[in-house]
């Protein structure tokens, strides 16, 4: 079964912002309200200085789907974690569960408090009728129904941002480590060498 | 999507205990037990369909720097609707930095300049187009004649295409000057 | 550049980078300012290039770069002649090229024989250690891609950088190579078409001089009488003048002194089409300008920053101007490919496209008709853009515009899905075709040419070797024929494959056609006579020389001295407010200039009036952030790019800051050696040198400490302000370009 | 008072504190899957001002990179949000059984005084209108935070939607607001306190003097509403947002388990005050409305308090 996943590629990652941009513009999303963000560390240290950028992982078992009181999460059976603002009623613990602080809060409820939550959906819309007007309003474009992959991956400058199918990501992971010849693919990235403590 | 499926996670003490012991998102094997009751959701039945059906896509170049990346802008009744990835692009393979993913704020900008306006007595006004180049037009007259047409700067801009810059180049040669100049020199 | 190789366009083109084996990038940020051009230097990387990155600063660039030197700002040239000098000295250049197609590099080697790694390192300020792991690791690997940016030509010495640069890569045959060539990226998006459009106060479209050739050429092209054209300048020695540069046009006003340079007047009026004037240096100056001209027009999208700078309270209109989107028309990007923009949304609001607002005011100025003459060409009416496409088409020459019709450019457009990314060869409809016919394109069925100088292909697939089309006079003062010094041949040795004519020749005229083995009937001769491949409107002499083979501008030699300039080998000079004042006195800058785009430049006076160093002891590098764009006119208006850049700072090294007592965040002044200041945000930050501080050029709003946001008309003021770092970027301009030295900048601060 | 012991002064407070030692044991011993150790670490360096969880400096770029990223060391305080938020859905319930099992336990031990009331019309006014009005506002801003709290931990029955989120919202507001009414308590709960002030400064608030076994139930109501207030406010200001996320998450995290455990904790007291005033003494509640008491029911009742007012002349 495939599953949908995001992979960023820090080797070439430049720290441009334009996969924020992109998600921002083709969602329409209010300021404040980052979907996707790019992350650098060791800002001008020499040699150490890497850029990220992150969003929804789209979990296999997603913590925020477990945490929610109103069971608005669900996935699909192509792995990509939706919503439903609908049901959601912004208590944020969501994105106290979820361990790369994708959940995201506008201003937008009574007294500018924050209101309901919005995330990633991997440019896949929500539970609202598919491309209605409805379902843009709420979650943005639905462009895996219109068989495109993600705004964010598709724009990114240097595609360092790759999104698809996990298979075909690790293809081109694969790929690029190769020919890099550095090894990389031996390190891998992500939580299990975090735990390891390595 | 099922609505009470939270409530058998809850009630399916298999599935959470084995959730508490590995604390979170640890090991592989303990997310294959928990993934056996966890709530999939079928996506619902997807076909090809267009977003925004019987738009335009026209194919422009990114007005940011000299790299010269492609835009797909959809274009539906005369409105800019959606940026769209130029994947195809030669040179930028559909790649965008910020300032080109947010092209098509050139067109949903709020704050651009709407209409003529002049400066007058310390406020702005707004004005006509032909009382703002009339006005404009009898003032340079009246310089060229007192102080000669070298009295004219122009600026041309690294932001229009060729045939306006050619022209801008040859309104000057005609306002009789060589002070023109533009960002190739900065 | 131009002086050097024939012409002043990159050499080669981004994706073509994926084939160097080493990349230097020497005055060039281009994650930053060409994120998408970076794209492509990553997947160099990844087959296998190395990556040098020689910058003041750490950039973002730098943090993929597999070596880091960092030397201080101006002294890219003793760099350079370093590399040189351990590239000769190891026996690394490519002999046989230089002989064949180089003048006189031995006087470069000459020259550099004083910069050992010892001089290099201290003016550079780097170690003689790291300087030659650059060195080794750029002349090892093979070929090598050089690629500048700002960093090199925003200097007093800025044009002896872009020489410098070509000869040290044709030391290493780099040039006219895959994967190798000089690769200058361009700013905006058509500062390259600007440029060969001639939007410049030196020359008129294609290059072509302004002298009474030229525009007695032009006066034909644009269907007017030449005495007609004349008529509408002073003089014809005006006529023939370089005119005011973007840089230097604020002292025309300021200065009356400068008026006798342009005709015994002072500047009056300021019209200014899409150009953020604040982004060169002294914006304080830029300012009483302004406030002392008579009329002030300002054409734009948004709201020219500099119409709120100002204190004028008249006379100051602002025309609404299409965006570019609203537009179509050709734009060339860095590497000379002229891609189709077509129009997206008709023009907004009151908007009216540039050209349109010149027709009205030509209407009104009393010469639309002849203004739009050549535009017609004999029809009824003209169709924009399309017309004005053809109308440079058969004007612009001497670059090869010829092959770059509109019809092409669209059926390009229409399948840029087939050219091949790493080549820009097109496929199936284009078949042969390049992207973007960059230029020279030297007729309809020449393919453009995405590498120049190369000579392992024939001219009608790109080939070409340097353009022999120096200068009037030869070194030895006498007009260039063959002209020779100590028995070097300025021809080339070599020629591009295919071609019937052995060896260099000059360029193409009527009358030396046939000595190259082509013959033309009597009605041809008839037609091309007196005429050369510049002027000749009937394309005879261009495509009879394609069809032999023969390059249309010649086979020279490039000029590794330029025997008309100040310089006549680049030299290495101090920046006018130099950081190493000890070094002034070895490496002195130039004499005052006179009449330098009619005004009065100081160099050596200006140098010389202080120890500037002792009462400003911070070195200042600006340069542009991610988010914006130029001034960011257009980016700090955008609520998105406003929210993730929406704050002016000054990066500054920690232990600088502690020795002012600055903490991460503090509000500190910046005082400029003319007479701005400004108040910005102390951001620390790793990536400057302990001597210096980085400030974004993109923002404005913000004046000494006060915000200009009332200043605006209402509802068009950006999300972002930010302090104008031009305002204390210090005086000094180009020997030859009169391009601003933003980077050689002098400033003391204090905490606010 | 100088003849009791050490015990009899403090027997409330021991016995409060160890019910709680023991109620805590077993929660933290056998259901949290907390890292303490971290949370204890977690908190020295929070009071010396580094809230952003970094204890350790990252020993590889990779930790750095999480870190920056994502906020650190997510696996010892996020799985315990995320148990206790699962654990409250259906857990909570026996909280309240044992609640309402110590409501009955006092019940059945002091059962319900009934004062004699001869003469009604012979009232003193006890309590002031401010008084009044504060205990009311907290009576009901009380409900509305335990009704929307619960409005969120069982968002599940609810299934969401726009009035749950509007209750939640409200929440936020009214917890806020609680914040005033919370202040006045912490004064209250400190009135009379031995070597606070000689006399009695705050005996305006209110009059009588506290027995250990009455103000350890004000105290505790007024540290839980501190970590109620604190934590709330907390959350509520440092708004969730991506530039800032990876410094606060840890903070966030760490005090919605404060708010979660406060909120389980106050409980108690809050039910103690129920059967306190709706329950102990036949006639309390209607007071508490009126402000006026029957003099007989002060000299049956609460002598103290008739003569605290007697001293300020108001009886």
């Amino acid at each position: 079964m495939s599953r949908m996943k995001f992979y960023c590629d820090d080797y070439r990652c430049i720290d441009c912002n334009g996969c924020v941009v992109a998600c921002k513009e083709a969602h329409e999303i209010p300021v404040g309200v980052n979907r996707r963000r790019v992350i650098t560390i060791n800002e001008g240290i020499e040699g150490k200085q890497k850029s990220l950028s992150v969003a929804c992982m789209h979990c296999s078992d997603a913590p925020c789907q477990k945490v929610c009181p109103t069971d608005c999460f669900y996935i699909r059976t192509d792995g990509i974690v939706l919503h439903d603002k609908d049901k959601c009623i912004g208590c944020g613990y969501c994105l106290y569960a979820c361990p790369f602080g994708a959940p995201q809060f506008g201003h937008e409820g009574i007294f500018g408090v924050k209101g309901v939550m919005d995330k990633c959906t991997f440019c896949a819309g929500g539970p609202d009728e598919t491309l209605s007007e409805n379902e843009f309003e709420h979650y943005g474009q639905n462009r895996i129904a219109e068989g495109k992959i993600p705004m964010c991956a598709s724009m990114c400058s240097t595609k360092a941002l790759i999104a698809g199918d996990a298979s075909e990501v690790d293809k081109i992971y694969e790929y690029r480590t190769a020919k890099r010849g550095d090894n990389t693919s031996l390190k891998p990235y992500g939580w299990e060498a975090y735990n390891n403590g390595k | 999507m099922s609505p009470r499926n939270s409530t058998e996670l809850l009630n399916s003490k298999m599935g959470r205990r084995s959730f508490l012991k590995m604390g979170a998102l640890t090991s592989v094997g303990a997310v294959a037990v928990c993934s056996a009751s966890e709530p999939i959701v079928k996506a619902t039945p997807q076909q090809l369909k267009e977003a925004y059906p019987g738009s335009k896509k026209v194919k422009t170049i990114c007005t940011h720097c000299s790299v010269g990346c492609g835009i797909i802008a959809e274009v539906k009744d005369g409105v800019w609707v959606r940026q769209e990835v130029a994947q195809e692009h030669p040179v930028s393979l559909g790649g965008h930095c910020c300032k080109g993913a947010d092209l098509i704020d050139k067109v949903r900008s709020t704050n651009r300049l709407r209409y003529p306006t002049v400066k007058k007595d310390g406020v702005w006004e707004r004005i006509g187009w032909d009382e703002a180049l009339d006005s404009v037009s009898a003032q340079i007259q009246a310089l060229q004649k007192k102080y000669g047409p070298d009295s004219i700067m122009m600026l041309g801009s690294a932001k229009v295409s060729n045939e306006q810059s050619y022209y801008i180049r040859k309104f000057a040669a005609f306002m009789g000057t060589n002070n023109i100049d533009h960002q190739a020199r900065i | 550049m131009a002086n050097t190789l024939g012409y002043g366009g990159m050499t080669n083109h981004l994706g073509d980078m994926q084939n160097s084996k080493v990349i230097l990038i020497m005055g060039a940020n281009p994650a930053v300012n060409h994120p998408v051009g970076m794209q492509h230097i990553l997947k160099g990387k990844e087959n296998g290039a190395k990556i040098i990155s020689i910058d003041p600063r750490y950039t973002k660039t730098s943090a993929h770069a597999d070596l880091f030197a960092r030397i201080r700002t101006g002294t890219d040239i003793a760099f350079l002649y370093g590399m040189i000098r351990y590239i000769v000295k190891n026996n690394l250049h490519d002999k046989q090229y230089l002989d064949e197609r180089v003048f006189d590099w031995e006087s470069i080697v000459v020259e550099a024989e004083q910069y050992t790694p010892d001089v290099v390192a201290n003016v550079c300020g780097c170690t003689a250690e790291k300087f030659l792991e650059v060195v080794k690791l750029f002349a090892e690997n093979s070929p090598g891609c050089l690629i500048w940016n700002q960093g090199w030509t925003q200097h007093t010495i800025g044009t002896s950088n872009t020489r410098l640069g070509p000869i040290m890569q044709m030391f290493l045959g780099n040039i006219g190579k895959v994967g190798g060539g000089c690769n200058i990226l361009r700013g905006h998006d058509n500062v390259q078409g600007a440029s060969d459009m001639a939007n410049l106060s030196d020359i008129l479209p294609g290059y072509y001089p302004i002298n009474e050739g030229s525009w007695k050429y032009y006066s034909g092209q644009w269907q007017v009488d030449y005495e007609w054209l004349k008529g509408r300048f002073k003089t014809k020695d005006m006529m023939e003048k370089k005119g005011f540069a973007l840089s230097t046009w604020p002292w025309g006003v300021i200065d009356d002194e400068n008026a006798e340079n342009n005709a015994g007047t002072p500047l009056k009026a300021l019209i200014c089409i899409g150009n953020g004037i604040s982004t060169i240096t002294m914006t304080h100056k830029t300012k009483e300008a302004l406030d002392k001209l008579d009329l002030v027009v300002f054409i734009d999208p948004y709201v020219n920053d500099a119409a709120v700078i100002t204190d004028r309270t008249d006379n100051m209109f602002l025309l609404p101007a299409a965006s570019q989107v609203e537009s179509s028309g050709s734009v060339a990007a860095t590497n000379r490919s002229y891609q189709w923009r077509s129009q997206v949304v008709k023009p907004l609001y009151e908007a009216k496209e540039d050209h349109d607002i010149l027709f009205e005011f030509a209407k009104r100025l009393g010469f639309y008709e002849e203004f739009t003459r050549s535009l017609k060409n004999g029809k009824p009416s003209y169709e924009w853009p399309e017309d004005a496409t053809r109308e440079f088409n058969r004007a612009v020459k001497t670059i090869g515009l010829q092959g770059v019709t509109p019809e092409r450019m669209k059926r390009q457009q229409e399948n840029w899905a087939l050219f091949d990314p790493l080549t820009l060869r097109g496929s199936g409809v284009v078949e042969g075709e390049y992207y973007g016919l960059p230029w020279p394109c030297w007729s309809d069925k020449h393919p453009g040419t995405p590498i120049m100088y190369r000579t392992d292909v024939s001219v009608m697939e790109g080939g070409m070797g340097f353009r022999a089309g120096w200068t009037d006079k030869g070194p030895d003062g006498k007009p260039v024929v063959v002209a020779e010094k100590n028995g070097q041949t300025l021809l080339a040795v070599n020629e591009p494959i295919g071609s019937r004519f052995k060896g260099g020749h000059l360029e193409i005229t009527a009358d030396n056609i046939e000595s190259f083995g082509i013959t033309l009937t009597a009605e041809e001769k008839e037609k091309v006579k007196g005429k050369n491949w510049k002027n000749d409107n009937t394309y005879i002499l261009v495509n009879k020389a394609l069809e032999a083979g023969l390059c249309p501008y010649g086979n020279g030699k490039a000029r590794a001295r330029a025997w008309d300039w100040a310089d006549q080998l680049p030299k290495h000079r101090e920046p006018l407010h130099s950081f190493r004042q000890d070094l002034v006195a070895k490496y002195p800058t130039f004499e005052d200039k006179k009449d330098h785009y009619r005004t009065n430049i100081r160099y050596a006076s200006e140098q010389n009036k202080q120890n500037w160093v002792a009462d400003f002891p911070i070195n200042v590098v600006t340069g542009r952030i991610v988010e914006h764009m130029g001034t960011g006119t257009e980016t700090r208006a955008s609520k998105y790019l406003a929210e993730l850049s929406g704050e002016m700072y000054a990066h500054i090294h920690p232990t600088l800051a502690k020795k002012y007592g600055v903490d991460n965040g503090d509000m500190i002044w910046v005082h400029g050696t003319g007479e701005g200041k400004i108040k910005v945000k102390a951001v620390y930050s790793y990536s400057v040198a302990e001597t210096d501080i980085f400030m974004p050029q993109n923002f404005s709003g913000l004046w000494s400490g006060k915000s200009l946001v009332d200043k605006y008309p209402k509802g068009t003021a950006p999300y972002a302000l930010g302090e104008n770092s031009n305002q204390v970027t210090s005086y000094g301009y180009d020997i030859v370009t009169a391009c601003p030295e933003t980077k050689c900048t002098l400033v003391r601060i204090e905490k606010a | 008072m100088e003849s009791k012991t050490f015990w009899e002064c403090n027997k409330a407070y021991i016995l409060t504190a160890l019910g709680l030692g023991v109620v805590g044991f077993v929660f933290v011993g056998f259901l949290m899957i907390m890292d303490w150790g971290y949370l204890i670490q977690y908190t020295m360096h929070a009071l010396i001002g580094d809230t952003s969880g970094v204890l350790t400096a990252p020993a590889s770029e990779l930790e750095q990179m999480v870190n920056a990223a994502f906020g650190p060391a997510y696996n010892s305080v996020a799985p315990e949000i995320i148990r206790a938020s699962n654990e409250r859905q259906e857990y909570i319930w026996y909280v309240f059984f044992a609640e309402i099992m110590i409501f009955v336990f006092l019940y059945i031990k002091n059962g319900r005084v009934t004062p004699t009331i001869t003469r009604p019309n012979d009232t003193v006014q006890v309590l002031t209108s401010f008084q009044r009005a504060v205990i009311w506002l907290n009576i009901g801003m009380i409900s509305i935070l335990v009704l929307t709290g619960f409005n969120i931990t069982w968002g599940l029955r609810s299934e969401g939607g726009d009035i749950p989120r509007i209750l939640r919202e409200f929440h936020e507001l009214t917890g806020l607001a609680w914040i005033g009414v919370w202040l006045v308590f912490t004064v209250i709960a400190a009135k009379d306190m031995k070597g606070w002030r000689k006399n009695s400064t705050f005996r305006h608030f209110l009059p009588g003097s506290f027995k250990p076994s009455k103000r350890v139930i004000w105290f505790f109501y007024a540290a839980m509403g501190a970590a109620l207030c604190f934590s709330g406010a907390m959350i509520i200001t440092l708004h969730p947002s991506s530039l800032t996320h990876a410094d606060v998450i840890q903070f966030r995290r760490v005090l919605l388990y404060l708010h979660f455990g406060a909120s389980v904790l106050i409980m108690f007291f809050i039910l103690d005050f129920v059967y306190a005033s709706a329950v102990s003494v036949k006639g309390y509640l209607k007071g508490l409305w009126s402000g006026n008491y029957p003099r007989e029911y002060l000299e049956q009742v609460a002598p103290d308090v008739l003569e605290d007012l007697k001293k300020a002349g108001r009886a």
